[in-house]
């Protein structure tokens, strides 16, 4: 057994300049050959494990031995002559460039002083027959699939001999069918001698792909074990140190009036695609709306039109009852009873170098009792942030503390206690729980049913479909801009069926979706 | 964190101990005798007259060192005041902007064209005493306010990069400015182009009849506290903060960006306008300028070391004159060019502004503190960086 | 009106509109570069005083116009190099470090002119040297195209070579990809090895290598001497011909070709009535202009006119 | 006796030791101008080397603000018994604070003092006829324009340049002088006219001269300073003529480039050295007319062309030309000529004598 280990991280400590402890003492053994997943909840430490690994971070305190010798990995450059690769959560792709320029960055092959070009496509068509994942290299990385994009991450770091991949929630933007087939491939890779690291969340995924598992929590490793010694009840439990209920128990929607009526909405990118062909639907009183689909299907857009940040091409909106302008103003889609829940918090959802306080009176600083005559009285606005950081148990010292210092999920918080408080008859929630911890998630969907409860309505988007299914009431899915399905009975349907029409090999007709 | 705001302090310390550094041993060097004597003499005698140069420098400004003593340095003392005021106000401009993220350098522009519109009022407008005077001022922040509006217009609605148009924009105010000074304020007597005197009356009242300290100081301070008061105290300064924070968070949360960038740099050009005037009423009592005096690019360098702080932008001016008024001296009186101090201004913004410069220093400590506390076993955040 | 017209249609003209771009070009063409790599450099202005600075200074104390070149080259290629660390080593943010090397340019160069020679103003009693203008032997004596093509400065016609080698590097070589890559998506270069920091420094440090030609350009060509402040806005101009050349070397040639005709223009409109005054403004006026409808297009093109979106201009990045 | 010697010479030595003249030498400027201020600074050096005083000068600047505190901050030092400021920029500052420094005496050259508001007993002002000399320039430049055999001049062209450095009295006074010294020549000869609006900007002094030439002028006179330098450059690259100012740039130059040097016919001189030496020295000799200002032109030798080797061959080898100069100076000098002045002019009035040499 010990010989067979290609890699041990021993006592790893990291401690981030802001102060957040990300790594305490943590170990972490793999044996040549296996899939190894790293199991835990966001904030748990793992993804800076895993750059600490591949050199992204340094570690405070600690030493890595990888094939017998002890390592230093500065840079990912070291990591990558080691034999090691790492797919990130994020694509780490250029975009305007074309995917053999991705994957022969930093090792061009060369005519003269010039890049030969020619042999680079050579050498990519080579290499992605030998590891059976196609690419099309001479397109450019911002016009193919996210699953595609993906498996071109996989062949830039097979094609720098990596032995030791890491992959960073490689499943969180794959439909089930796109992830079938990077599990596949993965054990077709490990067939050629090839380890994986697999970092997710996923206990399912876990059981069926892992061999054997280390579990990490709040900054620790809780214990390594064999996947098949394991139940999924036992790997949730160290995951999490408490037993999860993870069904939210609802009554049945009550739906009342039309909240939101969308009628024939079009969209076209700057790049000339037409991510919506016009779409129509409509919210209800006491309903949650879940909308399906692959990431850049058309939901992105959806949402940010109907929010008020892009502009429409075509299509009306009307937001109880008051018709939006074709201009763009977020003001406005607020002042007529709507809260919006982005899908980057860092992006669009917070300032990060502000107060929470600052922060969750963003949309409402101009009324009583926060300001009066253009004069913020800072003594409510705090006295409202502490208030608001009992009640959504938001786990800091102050609401003077930044943005910045708070972990991801308690930033989540900070958003969900300003959008919910806004007293708006509709929500937009995109993507409310990635990335964030299993508690705080749990925390958020409740709130959700919540709102559906007090009869007003919220539209879900989600990638998650193990959320959508749970907490929807209604599903649309999308898919290259279209409605393709309508499902009323959620209860009815599982996640294989809901990927099928988010793949586009099913559609239903306009009869089958009914009223939408 | 509170590591964060020690480490702050301390870098700036250390910096101006650099700065102050560097500057002495270059004026080390410029004073070694190029006569042909023993080396050690060589030392000694730079070493003195390097002492005697930084003693100039460091005491200068407070202090008149004469044969039989030492002495307060009363024109130093009100130079190092006078010189402050206009660098103040374009301080409190720039720190503005900058609070927006809005990287417009016209403050330059601004104060000199504000300077040369204002001396027409302060010609032809009847002195009467303070209401003239508000006039003119009024004036001037009314030229600054409309000439920042280009640059502001073309980044709010064209998205025309600030900076480069802004920087263009100095160049036109500056020829502009000189136009109208030429060819409709110009005192045809004078030996120079100038404009014609201001109106006794309207001119800002004199704390110090003999070294001219005029009351721009309190002008200043009185725009710090107003401009500290609108930005940390009102709804305005909370949207600007947020815009400059996170600018689609802010939109995201219904503020029209747009309109406050526009507006962010319109009234920041209005304080940067009067900045200009405000120097020729207390001082010189026409226009004069047939340079670009700078006071727009101080502006910069106050607005980063105060951290963009209004209530700090006057310690960084005061000091940054001093350093000026005290080379300035010694550059009387020792054979050091005074624009050693550039150099010094140089080392100390960089320094100042380099947030890993003693980083692994602070990093150390805090890495003692969260240590502490874990093993302490004392809950601590984890957190999920970006 | 008609000398007017002798003046601006002579082929002095078009050498003299030659003369006032070079400098332009070759700091605009090393903005360009380090705007591709996502960290734009407006220390260009004092890079090409310093450098402008060290070739007087070393030619007038050596009598070697190669070591002078050379310095002023090395120099001003450290200068940049000291963008870089702070900027990237020691995380100063890239705008006010270049600020503050501007500053120290402008002060450092009348310091240290003050020291070696005496005098505040200019060089003028430092026998400095030239860099020598070349004629080209069979061209030259063509009627019009000699005088268009021939007698130019050598920094010139390496100005004009440098226009497609720095386009070629961008486009065709290993380094200039990444460079690109590096400019749009750091964390990709990163993940495959490529040393952000370090393709960046590269960057920076070409662009100060070709500030440095400009400077040493203005002070033995252009003219045979230092004055203080010489560079006059030059730096900050090369970046506003780079904002209108995007990231094409060709289109930054053409944005420095616009600006320094249009000077030249403004040179020759003296002659009128106009005051000069607005002939002198006309560079900076017609930059804003072709600068504000090149933005307004860019923003019909998109479509979108939140603030947030902006794309225009060096401080992206 | 030899004792009684002894006592002497110590006393001298003692009294001059603490009565030693201190002379300060304040530019509101820098210096390396090659002409106004250099010149000043040539004095200072004269003065200190022929007169055995100890000198110091101070360069300024050119940002207004600093001039005042300087002046102040000097005379309040005890440290000099004579200080030089020059030009009508420091006349203000120079009024208000003479006054409070009685002990001090204060020469100001190339401006006049505001003598009858009194109180201004301890500064002596002088002024400079540049339009004197420079009327000789202008006659110059015209007949060189204007005459065939000269390699640099197309004499199709009637037309000559002055560069100025910025459109304000001083220089003016200079452009009065030169476009009537033309037009007394040549009437149909025109002038062109640059103003740079700087003082130390050499390179845009180079591309004005170069715009200049090409519209068909012959000869530019270079009066801007350190900028003016700019048109020596340029005259040497367009193979066409240049005048200099204030110092003997010839002289100047001729170590440095000698084709600056031949492309040059003269320099317009203007004494400033001469001119504070001659004031220091009255000043040693209780001499100096305290509270007064002094013109001085041609006649007292402050202003005129620079006889160098180089004009004077220029001379010997085209006598006519020699011939006319002597003769409108002597008609100067005599008052049948009487130059105007742009000092007390307006605009207007400054604006026809141009246009008519348009």
């Amino acid at each position: 057994m010990a010989d067979n280990c290609i890699l041990e991280m021993k006592n790893i400590w990291k401690i981030y300049p802001n102060g957040v402890v990300a790594n305490k003492d943590m170990n972490l053994k793999v044996n040549k050959g296996e899939i190894h997943a790293l199991l835990g909840e966001n904030g748990a430490g793992k993804s800076t494990l895993m750059k600490i690994l591949f050199g992204i971070e340094q570690p405070t305190k600690g030493e890595i031995i990888y094939e017998g010798r002890q390592v230093d990995i500065s840079s990912p450059h070291k990591a990558i002559e080691y034999g090691i690769g790492m797919v990130h959560q994020h694509f780490m792709l250029v975009p305007s460039l074309t995917v053999a320029e991705n994957i022969i960055l930093g090792m061009e092959p060369k005519k003269g002083l010039s890049i030969d070009i020619d042999q680079a496509y050579r050498f990519v068509q080579e290499q992605s027959d030998l590891f059976g994942l196609p690419v099309p290299s001479k397109e450019k990385v911002k016009d193919i699939s996210v699953g595609m994009k993906q498996r071109v991450e996989i062949i830039k770091t097979l094609v720098r001999g990596a032995n030791l991949i890491i992959l960073d929630e490689p499943t969180a933007v794959l439909t089930p069918q796109e992830t079938v087939d990077l599990f596949n491939a993965l054990k077709n890779l490990t067939e050629k001698g090839k380890t994986i690291i697999f970092i997710t969340h996923k206990l399912n995924e876990v059981k069926e792909i892992a061999d054997r598992i280390t579990v990490t929590r709040r900054g620790r490793v809780v214990g390594t074990a064999d996947v098949k010694d394991i139940s999924e009840i036992e790997m949730s439990k160290m995951m999490v140190g408490r037993d999860v209920d993870i069904r939210i128990e609802k009554e049945p929607a009550q739906s009342g009036e039309k909240l939101m009526e969308i009628n024939d909405l079009e969209f076209t990118r700057t790049d000339g695609v037409k991510s919506l062909k016009g779409i129509s639907f409509s919210l209800r009183e006491g309903e949650i709306l879940g909308v399906a689909g692959v990431e850049g299907n058309g939901q992105t857009e959806l949402v940010q039109i109907i929010t008020g940040i892009i502009p429409r091409e075509k299509g009306r909106i009307k937001l109880n009852q008051v018709e939006l302008p074709k201009i763009t103003d977020p003001g406005f889609c607020r002042d007529a009873g709507l809260s919006h829940i982005p899908s980057d918090r860092m992006e669009r959802g917070v300032a990060a170098d502000s107060t929470i306080a600052e922060n969750i009176i963003s949309d409402r600083f101009k009324k009583v009792p926060f300001s009066k005559n253009g004069v913020i009285k800072w003594k409510e606005v705090y006295g409202f942030g502490e208030e608001m950081i009992k009640e959504f148990d938001i786990r800091t010292d102050s609401a003077r503390t930044e943005i910045k210092m708070l972990s991801g999920g308690n930033i989540q918080k900070v958003v969900v206690a300003r959008e919910f408080t806004a007293h708006s008859k509709i929500t937009i929630a995109d993507q409310p729980t990635r990335g964030i911890d299993v508690a705080a998630a749990d925390f958020i969907r409740r709130r959700l049913v919540k709102e559906r409860e007090n009869n007003l309505g919220v539209l879900l988007v989600s990638a998650d479909l193990t959320e959508l299914l749970e907490v929807a009431d209604r599903i649309i899915v999308l898919f290259k801009g279209e409605i393709v399905a309508h499902f009323k009975e959620v209860k009815q349907i599982n996640e294989t069926v809901l990927g099928e029409y988010m793949l586009g090999i099913k559609r239903m007709s306009s009869e089958e979706m009914g009223d939408l | 964190m509170k590591a964060d705001k020690r480490f702050t302090l301390y870098r700036i310390g250390i910096s101006v101990g650099i700065a102050l550094l560097i500057g002495y041993i270059i004026v080390f060097i410029a004073s070694v005798p190029s006569t042909d004597i023993a080396f050690m003499k060589k030392m000694k005698e730079a070493f003195d007259s390097a002492n005697e140069a930084y003693k100039y420098f460091l005491t200068g400004a407070l202090v008149r060192w004469r044969f039989t003593g030492a002495a307060f340095n009363q024109s130093g003392f009100i130079q190092w005041i006078n010189e402050a005021v206009p660098i103040i106000i374009t301080g409190l401009a720039v720190s503005m902007v900058f609070t927006a993220k809005q990287f417009n350098i016209g403050a330059e522009g601004q104060m000199f064209l504000g300077a040369a519109v204002a001396t027409a009022v302060a010609i032809y407008f009847p002195g009467i005493p303070f209401i003239s005077t508000l006039l003119v001022i009024l004036t001037a922040m009314a030229v600054g306010a409309g000439f920042a509006s280009i640059p502001g217009f073309m980044k709010a609605k064209l998205k025309a990069s600030e900076m480069v148009t802004s920087l263009m924009l100095n160049y036109v105010a500056f020829f502009m400015g000189l136009f109208i000074i030429k060819t409709f304020l110009r005192d045809t007597e004078a030996g120079s182009l100038v404009s014609l005197e201001f109106q006794q009356q309207t001119m800002l009242p004199l704390l110090n009849e003999r070294y001219r300290w005029h009351i721009g100081i309190f002008i200043a301070l009185g725009m710090t506290v107003l401009v500290w008061f609108i930005m940390k105290k009102t709804t305005w300064g909370y949207k600007v903060k947020l815009i400059g924070d996170n600018i689609k968070f802010a939109e995201y949360s219904g503020i029209n960006s747009s309109k406050m960038v526009f507006q962010v740099q319109v009234a920041a050009g209005a304080v940067a306008g009067s900045a200009g005037i405000i120097e020729l009423l207390g001082y010189h009592g026409r226009f004069l300028w047939l340079y670009s005096p700078g006071y727009g690019w101080d502006g910069i360098i106050i607005a980063t070391l105060a951290r963009n702080n209004p209530l700090f932008v006057p310690l960084a001016a005061l000091f940054l004159s001093y350093i000026r008024v005290g080379a300035k001296i010694m550059g009387r009186y020792t054979n050091i060019a005074p624009e050693i101090v550039a150099i010094l201004q140089a080392v100390i913004i960089l320094l100042v502004t380099a947030e890993a410069f003693l980083a692994k220093w602070k990093q150390r400590s805090i890495n003692k503190e969260a240590t502490q506390s874990e093993t302490n076993d004392t809950p601590v955040q984890v957190g999920e960086v970006r | 009106m008609n000398e007017m017209f002798q003046g601006i249609l002579s082929w002095d003209f078009i050498a003299s509109g030659i003369r006032v771009t070079t400098p332009i070009l070759l700091a605009a063409l090393g903005a360009l570069i380090a705007e591709s790599a996502g960290t734009p450099n407006i220390a260009l202005e004092g890079i090409m005083l310093i450098s402008a600075f060290i070739g007087v200074i070393v030619s007038g104390f050596t009598g070697s116009l190669w070591l002078a070149i050379i310095f002023g080259v090395i120099v001003g290629t450290l200068m940049a190099a000291i963008l870089a660390y702070f900027a990237l080593k020691l995380k100063t943010d890239i705008i006010l470090a270049a600020i503050a090397l501007n500053i120290f340019a402008s002060g450092g160069t009348i310091f240290f002119l003050a020291m070696l020679t005496g005098d505040k103003g200019s060089s003028a009693s430092v026998n400095s040297l030239l860099i020598p203008n070349v004629t080209i032997p069979i061209i030259d004596k063509i009627p019009i195209l000699g005088d268009i093509l021939s007698g130019h400065h050598s920094i010139t016609y390496v100005a004009i070579v440098l226009i497609f080698v720095v386009q070629y590097m961008m486009y065709k070589t290993p380094l200039g990809l990444r460079i690109r890559a590096v400019g749009e998506n750091p964390d990709a270069a990163e993940s495959v090895g490529i040393s952000v920091v370090k393709t960046r420094f590269i960057a920076l440090m070409l662009s100060g290598f070709l500030a440095s030609l400009g400077g040493l350009f203005l002070s033995m060509g252009y003219v045979s001497w230092f004055a203080r402040d010489m560079t006059a806005g030059r730096g900050w101009i090369a970046l506003a011909a780079q904002a209108l050349g995007g990231l094409n070397a060709f289109g930054v040639a053409a944005g420095s070709f616009l600006f320094g005709f249009t000077e030249a223009v403004s040179y020759s409109l003296q002659i009128f009535d106009i005051p000069y005054e607005f002939t002198q403004s006309l560079p900076f006026i017609i930059t804003i202009i072709v600068l504000g409808i090149y933005a307004w297009r860019k923003v019909k093109a998109s479509g979108k006119l939140n603030v947030s979106n902006s794309s225009v201009g060096p401080t992206e990045k | 006796m030899k004792k009684v010697l002894i006592v002497i010479l110590l006393t001298v030595f003692v009294l001059s030791a603490f009565s030693a003249t201190r002379v300060l030498n304040l530019i509101n400027g820098t210096l390396g101008d090659k002409s106004f201020f250099d010149s000043a600074e040539r004095g200072m050096v004269m003065v200190q080397e022929n007169l055995g005083l100890e000198t110091k000068t101070i360069e300024m600047g050119y940002n207004p603000s600093e001039w005042k505190p300087t002046l102040e901050d000097m005379s309040d030092s005890g440290m000099y018994d004579l200080i030089v400021v020059g030009t009508w920029q420091m006349v203000d500052t120079l009024a208000e604070i003479a006054p409070y420094y009685p002990e001090i005496t204060y020469i100001i050259y190339d401006t006049d003092m505001p003598f009858d508001k009194g109180n201004l007993d301890n500064v002596y002002a002088m002024t400079y006829k540049q339009n004197e000399g420079s009327f000789l320039a202008g006659a110059l430049a015209a007949m060189v324009s204007t005459d065939p055999d000269f390699e640099y001049s197309n004499p199709d062209s009637k037309l000559i340049g002055m560069l100025g450095g910025m459109d304000i009295g001083v220089i003016n006074d200079f452009l009065v002088g030169y476009i009537e010294g033309a037009q007394y020549v040549d009437p149909e000869i025109r002038v062109t006219t640059s103003y740079v609006g700087a003082w130390n900007d050499p390179a845009k002094g180079k591309e004005f001269t170069l715009a200049m030439y090409r519209q068909g002028a012959d000869v530019v006179f270079a009066v801007a300073g350190e900028t003016g330098n700019g048109v020596l450059e340029a005259a040497k690259e367009m193979d066409r003529w240049s005048i200099g100012v204030d110092s003997d740039m010839q002289l100047i130059y001729e170590e440095k480039d000698m084709e600056i040097v031949n492309h040059m016919l003269t320099s317009m001189l203007k004494n400033v050295d001469q001119s504070v030496y001659r004031a220091v020295e009255l000043y040693l000799n209780d001499e100096l007319p305290l509270g007064t200002t002094e013109a001085l032109g041609l006649k007292e030798g402050a202003v005129g062309l620079a006889n160098n080797q180089y004009f004077d061959k220029f001379l010997e080898e085209n006598p006519d030309i020699a011939e006319r100069l002597d003769e409108l100076e002597q008609m100067i000098l005599e008052g049948e000529i009487s130059v105007s002045s742009a000092f007390g002019m307006t605009n207007e009035e400054l604006n026809v004598i141009r246009d008519a040499a348009k």
